[in-house]
């Protein structure tokens, strides 16, 4: 069983992504949306989570004006975060 | 596959990006042939079903866009009664109810209890929750 | 308060049945009325024959603290709402031991008695998770 | 020593607890022979001056108590005007020229500008800030 | 000069607590409100901030059930609320 | 972006000056309209000819990023209404230094340039304060 995990805070909250990082697991998808985007900056993200795919949703990307040259997340437009959602076998929220 | 789908909204306008966001998922769920099976406004999201908001010519009005959408494609939206009570969001027959002036719930919602949340998870593949 | 640490119980309301909703109470009560609109969520499901769990997380098990009196901020008894919970069939309420620890929280001292609470650990939160149809958090 | 102070509120009711504790706190400034220059609604806070709220019997009426210490002390209460349009908190004035249907600003509050809030501050002691 | 600084969220909240304690000083008076009456549990708070005298909102530590017997920090009531705003020089709410 | 390090400036506008109003900005943009109604305070202080400073700190300093296209959120431009701030009067616009460190944004790479900035260190923060009549947080 596949997950698709969606965060919508800032890297300030580490509490939400504490919790994230305790159910998420290999073969789950991560989507970066809202102000979770900014994680994109530090680039670290795939050092913390190894074997997830993680994308961000490109207009809060864009929006935000984050830099995103070279980054190893993948930019995902709302239907492709629908595509996600049929992809996998259920959703959990983080907000 | 076809999915499904229901939605939850659980923020303000203006307070969070929860009804923003939503928005943006229903619509290109709809898009790629999805089935939206209800939306559902709990807590501050209620606020998101008023008829009587007023936002700059020049901003997105997210009130309307939400209208709009409701009725080009006959979606079932359920405000929930009680949260939206408290929070001064009535129909006319709650308004009536209350001995008060007048409503403001916008057109296309329905004034719903939680059961039709928790019907809309039991038949629905995802229920998809927008937070503040 | 009941503790039973990650046992497997054998009622109806095992740990291991699957659930229709999972209710994620992460947020203190009365500063927001968060707590109380999840709990009605509950109480709704149960009256409609769903499966729900609660999981008590974060700041969310401040609802649990005895002694409560929200009468001095003029609000409800978020306790009593909790002891409903059993009769309107919600079938099981969970408990992030770590968040207790953290907070200096002991279940024998500070946790309302005479509901039964399974304590959890990441682990088994990651199996209740699996087990889960639809998680919302509140 | 007599303070003469404003209040700010930021929350919305049932979202925060802002508006409850700047009622508690401007009750016993009054109380206490203190001056509440005024209270200023801004950001979400602009929901605690909706007239059309109905709160369930047996829980405590945040909108009537705010109304009943402005009509009882007949204080000062304004409502920032830009940020109630957008979240739909009109009066019969705003609502006709936005050609809405109805009004649900409470009696007894204002609709007008941030200056009310700059000047509140230019002129009391302190200003008391309720946030989300 | 001496300030008030008012507290109302959770110890959860670190970045605010953070920004806090860098910013009060010996002579400034701390009052704990709303969520904030949860720091009164760990009972820790007087080697944190030393010669910081603390109060906590009476209504909001009964509400909220949290053991008090034995704390540093005082129990104030609303008109004590007004009181320690007149007794300083300025506010700042942090919330 | 001129980033002056705690230095004293010998404008009007001067770091030593007194103001009856600091408007600070700890929330990220677009998620909310959080930073517009704050700015729009700051705007409606000036144009009051009261001496405004505005304070960039946490997530607030995330209002500052270059390349930001809210229309893309279909929400107009935080940027325009930087600019203006000068315009209207708003004496002091400062930013946290560590704020941004820890965000790993370096102020050349990744802030609005052509605004002035002063980049504050702790103990200047608590002097910034000092001289404030009254803090509003947004």
């Amino acid at each position: 069983m596949t997950t698709l995990h969606t965060l919508n805070r800032s890297p300030a909250d580490t509490q939400l992504f504490k919790q994230l990082l305790s159910t998420i697991r290999v073969g789950d998808t991560l989507l970066l949306l809202e102000d979770a985007v900014y994680y994109c900056i530090k680039n670290n993200l795939n050092r913390t989570i190894q074997d997830i795919e993680v994308f961000a949703l490109k207009d809060d990307v864009h929006a935000r004006g984050i830099p995103f040259e070279g980054s190893d997340v993948k930019l995902a437009s709302y239907e492709e975060y629908v595509r996600l959602t049929e992809r996998t076998d259920k959703l959990i929220n983080w907000y | 596959m076809t999915l499904k789908l229901s939605i939850l909204v659980l923020g303000s306008p203006y307070n969070s990006q929860a009804a923003y966001s939503a928005l943006r998922y229903t619509q290109a769920a709809i898009s790629l042939g999805h089935e939206v099976y209800r939306v559902f406004f709990y807590q501050d999201g209620v606020h998101t079903s008023t008829r009587l908001s007023a936002p700059p010519q020049d901003e997105f009005n997210i009130y309307e866009a939400w209208q709009s959408l409701q009725k080009e494609h006959s979606l079932d939206f359920v405000t929930c009664i009680a949260a939206a009570a408290r929070r001064g969001v009535l129909n006319d027959t709650e308004s009536k109810r209350h001995n008060l002036p007048a409503a403001n719930l916008a057109e296309g919602f329905d004034l719903s209890g939680l059961g039709q949340l928790v019907e809309a998870n039991s038949v629905s593949d995802r229920l998809v929750t927008f937070g503040a | 308060m009941t503790i039973e640490l990650d046992e497997i119980s054998n009622e109806d309301t095992a740990i291991e049945s699957k659930f229709d909703l999972l209710i994620v109470l992460q947020q203190a009560p009365y500063s927001s009325a968060s707590a109380n609109e999840a709990l009605d969520l509950a109480l709704a499901a149960g009256t409609f024959e769903q499966k729900v769990a609660l999981l008590f997380i974060e700041d969310g098990v401040y609802q649990l603290m005895s002694e409560q009196a929200p009468d001095a901020l003029q609000q409800k008894s978020l306790e009593k709402m909790i002891n409903a919970l059993s009769f309107y069939g919600v079938s099981m309420l969970a408990v992030e031991s770590h968040s207790l620890f953290e907070r200096d929280l002991h279940p024998e001292k500070h946790i309302i008695q005479g509901v039964h609470f399974e304590l959890l650990n990441t682990k088994s939160i990651q199996d209740l998770y699996d087990r889960s149809k639809t998680i919302i958090r509140f």
